[in-house]
């Protein structure tokens, strides 16, 4: 018996199930001790935050972009930075931005000038512009319309002066998503791929590689029917009722729902997670069939510049980009921005009555 | 309390006594008895004594009318079945009303009301209230109703033979039959102009010159279903138009509203800042009123959405603007079948000052009514017709091009085809160039 | 020819058709000399408003309570009263509330006391509880599950003292409905037919009473299908999935969904139709199954008292029901009328998810 | 501007010369060179350095990497397709990903990811960066991603040979796999407690608990579809969890909130009485806020839903109650299919403060857990099972009395059964009442 384990590959490790990594180990020794018991923050000046304990303790944060998909020596000079100006303790925030925490306020300008010098833009705090979280694009999934990466480094280079600052009315939530089952999520701006045309069913491949139930079920418009092709079991799409919303491409590959031609750019506006003031909402069509074009997107990025620039003019403090939107009306956002308004805007989907105007608040 | 006089002499019980000379004996009524008790007017009253005015003809009919009502009461349950009646020339206009219990109670057998259209505004003198009166003494029941939900005069309770004469005595004093059955109905305006400083056009001539152009529709029944119009001055919506018409017309203004600065100061004088923030400023739904240190009141028209609040609460210092018109919903109904439905925005704004405004309102209307006679499925209002077909092709098939202000906000779905977006956003743009330009060339 | 004519009934009259009559020639002289001139009105007291016109011309509407279902007497006697104390023109609100127009505030207290001894209650106006829109009930509907001129009686002798005065938050729209299509509107305050049970089918009379696909069309779950019952064509309905909606019974009246044990009455608050402050909404479920007690209807009497005198105590000025309870919250609303929360209020209806609580805003 | 001493060393043009040693010479990358320049940190200069860092084993496969990165650009197409890789003892958390186009980039032509759980709080010291760097130049493309959407640590590009062994140092030093496919996936907790005033509960013991109580669910991957908690301290959400999980925790307080008047007067004296309106008390969503004329604070604690504006605005004044917990939503996810859902109120308010309170957050989690697993559809998430089968019945299947704050408000429509509505009211205050009865025993 040993004779053939010794030749096998010795009998693979059973992981370790330590499930969610305690982070006491790792954090900040002032966040630690005062864990639970901060009182209230300010903001010095953008990108830095100070929070102020119950105890009196205080903690400042440097927080810095960064292109999210990091190469090991990007993550080593971070690690630098927070060894050599910082106090070795740093963490990620939701968008993938870094925050380096300091126990004495005046380690602040020599990490700050630290970063900057790396290329890592100090920002992203308060009422700015913050890093648009993206998802994989090109890079690695295996469904996506256009990149990702490449729409965030695009537009962050033109937004780059809002990041470092803190001029708008509220925050900016912006994200990207590289199909439209939207991973990226919801924004007060969201760039997301949108189809334009039914798939391209590649015949041959179908029968091997999908399960046709599956796919015919996964159509939200029941659009799609089993059919015999040239011989072979395939499938069919009444393209008088295709939504091209693409979710009969994952399950089935064959069922080409991307092309450089069909797959386009939607800029949707007005998403907002947080219950300050206003629920939650969904964010809002507002622009479509805009070309994905890599690899700077500028069509796009024009689009987004004019949201962003009427909304920092106009919104009112406090405001979030919905929020300002329902003030002033839609009729003054797509006349600020110079977008036109189109039948497509006009909800056709489930429950569309919900979202008409059914009474006469009506801007002019 | 309710008036004495009267009601001693129509005391129900004491009937087959004194000169009522009825031929049956009063029906009981221990129910309805019970109704004429407390301060409010009772309608079982009223009816008592129609059934006990001595001699007139309608008294042995309310008497049988009073014992169905009163077997109803006992069993909680109704005796009315419908049928087919209508007068000469028109067929809707009469709700029929045959009892299921006429042997119990022969002399109502037949409850027949008129629906017959009001003045518009619900303005009378009281000559021709009487000569109503007179009318339905002599052909109907005696019992009328100021007015129905939908706005008529309901002449209440007339046997099949009575219904013509009295229609043929309604019609000689200027009346007519309103709307029935699969057909336009009779419309309903707020008194506005009459009376009110909030009216933004002419609720009178918008709701002559509208149904008085589509009467055909009214009289000869022909369309899927029914199909109603309401008529309110402004925002405030005082006939319900928004919840209960197909086809609301609701007015407002396109410009500022005017302020009388020395007037807003007169109220925070006279109610204290605190009440003025926190019923006015605070309660502004876009946040479009600020307050100054002065007490004087910035208004930011552009986020005003006319909602009428700061105007009702100082209607002295605050009016509508001068460049004024009307916004016209599609859509509302009650709960059949899907639930209630409220009209939704189709033109957000039309002026409705001079008769060629008037007249592009009869048109629209004409429009709206071609296109639901021929594309409703039998059965189903317009707004249902909307739902189904979604708005963006009403709009179209109707001539009309999308406004952000039909919607609460844009789509959040993103299952739509798009591909013809961009020529769609160049039409918007040619259109939006060619009334800039038109604009201009105005000025 | 003329004797067959002589003995026929003479040829019916064709109508005039005058359509909506012409109201100029009925209108109070200071109304239409001042039509579309008005400037600002008030109310000197409950029950009568003063406006005032652009040109200083003054007028005073005295409002007064009516049955709405009224005999000739009745009407005569509101005549005497404009031609003796008025001036002889009167309008009936959307409310059937009667209103006497009069040139001079001298005349208001004769005309106040002349109505009030002749039974017809001064009020309805501003912040008031007006007049109960109602509808035909056992009086005059083919398809009534209740009354509606005795539910109006009850209630307004109940809510009397409030229609006279005015010290509600702000109006107070009530309305009834005999079924469940709801012919009497939406309210502040609702009292509405509610059917507990599928309907009890009269298989004799459905063959030749019933167009039966006009009926399977017209139910909003399609739980009727045709069926023979003892060798006749009939109908049969899904109890699992009838949702007791009553649509079924107009078209043909052998679908009995009336019955003296299976019709109650359900009360719905904050329906809204004008724009003032907040957009025309539905009213809302708050409590179902009462008892159809005719005649006087005591334990819905009860409900609405409770309801009304809460909105009363705890509303702000101008705050209608339904904004009220937005403020304060549904679960303050129940403890407040002492109503319960049943599973029953929670929408299962089409588009139910938009009437849920998508947010962390929680009254407590 | 970029790091310059950086950027020369990995200059991909000279790549031909100097140690660089790679077998083949650098792919052209003409789109993708376009992306270096501009402010903002650039991921290709990143996949460059990995390129041209002499020596290192994934140099050949980043520059392949780069290669049919470059492939997509130009022709606006993805090139990688799914398969099945996994680690021993474990159904999920690798994404494998195997090249469409291996034939012209062979040396990345697998390029899985692994999905790696990372501390709650997203909390690191320099140590262990360097040392999960070390582990990913040794088994892996040296590119890694802090943090993916759904917050793994994603250690991206290795073969299907490297991935156990990559997992294997990581799980060494104390990380473990993330979530993939039908089972539970990675959660998120915010700072909270460590660093932020308004947290309301302990997030990294709530995270840690629940999600260390069904690492089962989460590496044999067995559930209908995937399910997602999510942990924010306070409603302004800063994990996105009512938008993205399937089970939100969020907390909130039910006292009232704490005022420090003169810190309300300070902030006054320094903005203004008109700022002061206009930003904090109208723009209250329930009109809960009434500045007085001494300029304190009026707050009408039970109108107040705990939206967090003003204690955002005011942090020094205002601050949450004390007894705090919080609220749980169910049934958010983004587009597929039915388009977006929200979570909806299933749990107004739990404590969250003892340990045996978290226990029964774990306990509540197992309970839909389980009602999940047994009652989805396959490929239906539990938003979309509670809109086929209704919230009611939801509620009770997982035993969950209704409550007024699970409703934006009641039904408004009337197509319902209510003939045991009586009894549901009946149990309503019976609870009520046993309610009533403990709290006035406990105070
Ligand atoms: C670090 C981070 C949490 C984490 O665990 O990583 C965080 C931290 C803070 N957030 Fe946040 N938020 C963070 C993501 C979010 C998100 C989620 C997202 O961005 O995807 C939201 C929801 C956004 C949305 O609604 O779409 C979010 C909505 C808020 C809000 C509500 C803003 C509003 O008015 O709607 C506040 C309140 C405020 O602005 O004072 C807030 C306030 C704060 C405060 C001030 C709380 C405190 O007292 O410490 C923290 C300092 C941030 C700052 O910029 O001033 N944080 N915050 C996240 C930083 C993201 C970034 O790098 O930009
Ligand atoms: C990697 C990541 C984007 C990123 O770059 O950050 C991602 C990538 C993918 N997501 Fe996602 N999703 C990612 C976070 C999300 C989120 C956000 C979140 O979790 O907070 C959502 C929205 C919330 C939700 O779950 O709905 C999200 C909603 C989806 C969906 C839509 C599910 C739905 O019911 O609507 C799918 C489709 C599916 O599951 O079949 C999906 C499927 C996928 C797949 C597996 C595409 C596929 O079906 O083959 C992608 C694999 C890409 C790759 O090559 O790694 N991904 N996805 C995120 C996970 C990284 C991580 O583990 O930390
Ligand atoms: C008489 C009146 C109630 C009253 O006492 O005031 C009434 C009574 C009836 N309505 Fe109505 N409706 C009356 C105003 C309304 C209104 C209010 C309005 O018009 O402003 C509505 C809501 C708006 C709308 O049209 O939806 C209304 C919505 C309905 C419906 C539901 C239509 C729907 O699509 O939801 C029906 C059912 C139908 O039409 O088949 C209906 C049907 C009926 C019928 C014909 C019942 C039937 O199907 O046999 C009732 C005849 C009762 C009778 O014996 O006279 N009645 N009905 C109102 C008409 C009086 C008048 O002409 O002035
Ligand atoms: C006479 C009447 C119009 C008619 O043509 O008959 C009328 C007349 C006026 N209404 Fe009205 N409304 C009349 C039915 C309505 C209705 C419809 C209904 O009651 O079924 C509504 C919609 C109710 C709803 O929203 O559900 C209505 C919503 C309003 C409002 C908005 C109130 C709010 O804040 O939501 C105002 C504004 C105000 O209160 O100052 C208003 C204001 C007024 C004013 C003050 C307008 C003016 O400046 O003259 C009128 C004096 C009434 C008063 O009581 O002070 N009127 N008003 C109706 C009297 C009904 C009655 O006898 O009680
Ligand atoms: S958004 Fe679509 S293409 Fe992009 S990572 Fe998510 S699933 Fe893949
Ligand atoms: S793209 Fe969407 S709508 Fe069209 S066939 Fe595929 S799943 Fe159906
Ligand atoms: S709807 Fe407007 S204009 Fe008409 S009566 Fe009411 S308040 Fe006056
Ligand atoms: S009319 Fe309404 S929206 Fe306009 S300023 Fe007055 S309160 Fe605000
Ligand atoms: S509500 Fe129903 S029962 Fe009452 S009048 Fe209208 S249709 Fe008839
Ligand atoms: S009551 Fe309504 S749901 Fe039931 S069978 Fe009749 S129409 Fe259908
Ligand atoms: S969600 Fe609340 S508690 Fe958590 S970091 Fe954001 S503001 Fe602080
Ligand atoms: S937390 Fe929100 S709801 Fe509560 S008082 Fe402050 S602003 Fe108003």
């Amino acid at each position: 018996m040993s004779q053939v384990q010794a030749n096998a590959p010795a009998k693979p490790r059973l992981p370790d199930e330590h499930g969610v990594p305690d982070p006491f180990q790792y954090m900040h020794p002032v966040l630690k001790k005062n864990y639970g018991q901060w009182a209230y923050h300010d903001r010095p000046r953008p990108g830095v935050l100070h929070h102020v304990s119950k105890t009196g303790d205080e903690v400042w944060t440097v927080r810095a972009g960064t292109q999210r998909q990091m190469d090991v020596y990007t993550i080593r000079k971070l690690c630098d930075i927070a060894d050599q100006v910082g106090e070795g303790h740093v963490r990620f925030t939701t968008r993938s931005n870094i925050e380096y925490m300091v126990s004495r306020f005046d380690k602040v300008p020599a990490l700050i000038k630290a970063l900057n010098e790396a290329g890592f833009p100090v920002g992203g705090t308060g009422n700015s512009v913050s890093m648009i979280s993206h998802t994989q694009g090109w890079l690695h999934c295996d469904i996506p319309g256009t990149d990702a990466s490449g729409v965030v480094k695009s537009l962050m280079d033109m937004m780059y002066e809002e990041f470092i600052k803190e001029e708008m009315p509220n925050r900016v939530r912006i994200t990207t998503s590289c199909c439209q089952i939207n991973c990226g999520g919801q924004g007060d701006i969201a760039i997301n791929v949108q189809y334009t045309k039914p798939p391209k069913i590649n015949h041959d491949l179908v029968a091997n590689v999908c399960e046709r139930p599956a796919v015919v079920a996964r159509c939200p418009v029941a659009a799609i029917r089993p059919a015999m092709v040239n011989g072979k079991p395939s499938l069919e799409v009444d393209e008088r009722k295709c939504v091209c919303c693409g979710a009969c491409y994952p399950p089935c590959p064959p069922m080409q729902i991307n092309g450089a031609d069909s797959t386009k750019i939607a800029i949707w506006v007005g998403g907002k997670h947080s219950n300050a003031r206003s629920k939650p909402t969904f964010h809002k069509l507002v622009a479509a069939n805009l070309p994905n074009n890599a690899p700077r997107w500028p069509e796009v990025a024009e689009v987004v510049r004019k949201i962003l620039y009427a909304y920092k003019e106009d919104g009112r403090y406090w405001e979030r980009m919905g929020e300002w939107i329902e003030r002033i009306g839609w009729p003054r956002f797509f006349e600020m921005t110079g977008l036109a308004f189109t039948p497509h805007h006009i909800d056709t989907w489930v429950g569309a009555r919900h979202n008409m105007n059914m009474s006469t608040h009506i801007h002019f | 309390m309710a008036d004495d006089k009267m009601a001693n002499e129509s005391k129900g019980g004491d009937c087959g006594s004194g000169g009522c000379g009825c031929k049956t004996a009063a029906r009981p009524t221990p129910n309805l008895d019970q109704l004429e008790s407390g301060p409010w007017p009772s309608f079982v009253t009223g009816l008592k004594r129609l059934r006990d005015s001595g001699g007139k003809k309608y008294a042995t009919m309310m008497n049988d009318l009073l014992g169905q009502l009163e077997h109803s009461y006992t069993n909680r349950l109704g005796y009315w079945k419908g049928g087919t009646v209508s007068v000469f020339g028109y067929g809707g206009g009469v709700i029929p009303r045959f009892s299921e219990v006429a042997d119990k109670f022969p002399e109502s057998k037949e409850f027949h009301t008129l629906r017959v259209q009001p003045p518009a505004g619900f303005h009378y003198n009281t000559d021709v209230l009487r000569q109503m009166c007179d009318i339905w003494e002599e052909h109907g029941s005696g019992l009328i109703a100021f007015h129905g939900q939908s706005g008529d005069i309901m002449f209440q309770g007339t046997s099949t033979e009575n219904t013509q004469k009295a229609f043929d005595a309604l019609n000689a004093i200027g009346f007519d039959l309103g709307g029935a059955g699969p057909a336009l109905r009779t419309a309903m305006s707020c008194v506005g102009h009459a009376r009110c400083e909030m009216s933004c056009y002419d609720e009178v001539k918008a709701h002559r010159s509208v149904i008085n152009s589509f009467l055909d529709e009214m009289h000869r029944p022909a369309l899927p279903y029914k199909f109603k119009f309401k008529f309110s001055g402004c925002p405030n919506d005082c006939v319900n138009a928004i919840h209960r018409a197909d086809f609301a017309v609701i007015g407002t203004w396109r410009d500022d509203m005017k302020v009388d600065q020395e007037e807003v100061k007169a109220f925070v004088a006279k109610k204290g800042r605190k009440e003025m923030i926190d019923t006015v400023i605070a309660m502004c739904p876009t946040r479009a009123l600020s307050l100054n240190d002065d007490d004087t009141l910035d208004v930011d028209n552009k986020s005003c959405v006319r909602c009428m609040h700061c105007l009702n609460v100082m209607t002295k210092a605050l009016s509508p603007g001068d460049d004024r018109g009307a916004t016209i919903l599609i859509g509302g109904k009650r709960s059949l079948k899907i639930g209630d439905l409220m009209g939704i925005v189709v033109v957000p704004f039309m002026p409705l000052n001079t008769d060629e405004d008037h007249e592009n309102l009869v048109e629209f209307a004409r429009k709206v009514l071609d296109f639901f006679a021929e594309n409703a499925l039998e059965h189903e209002r317009i707004g249902e017709t909307i739902d189904r077909i979604g708005l963006p092709f009403f709009l179209e098939a109707i001539g009309v091009e999308p406004d952000p202000n039909m919607v609460r906000h844009p789509r959040t779905s993103s299952y739509v085809r798009t591909d013809n977006f961009t020529e769609e956003a160049e039409k918007y743009f040619e259109r939006k160039a060619a009334k800039n330009a038109a604009k201009t060339a105005a000025e």
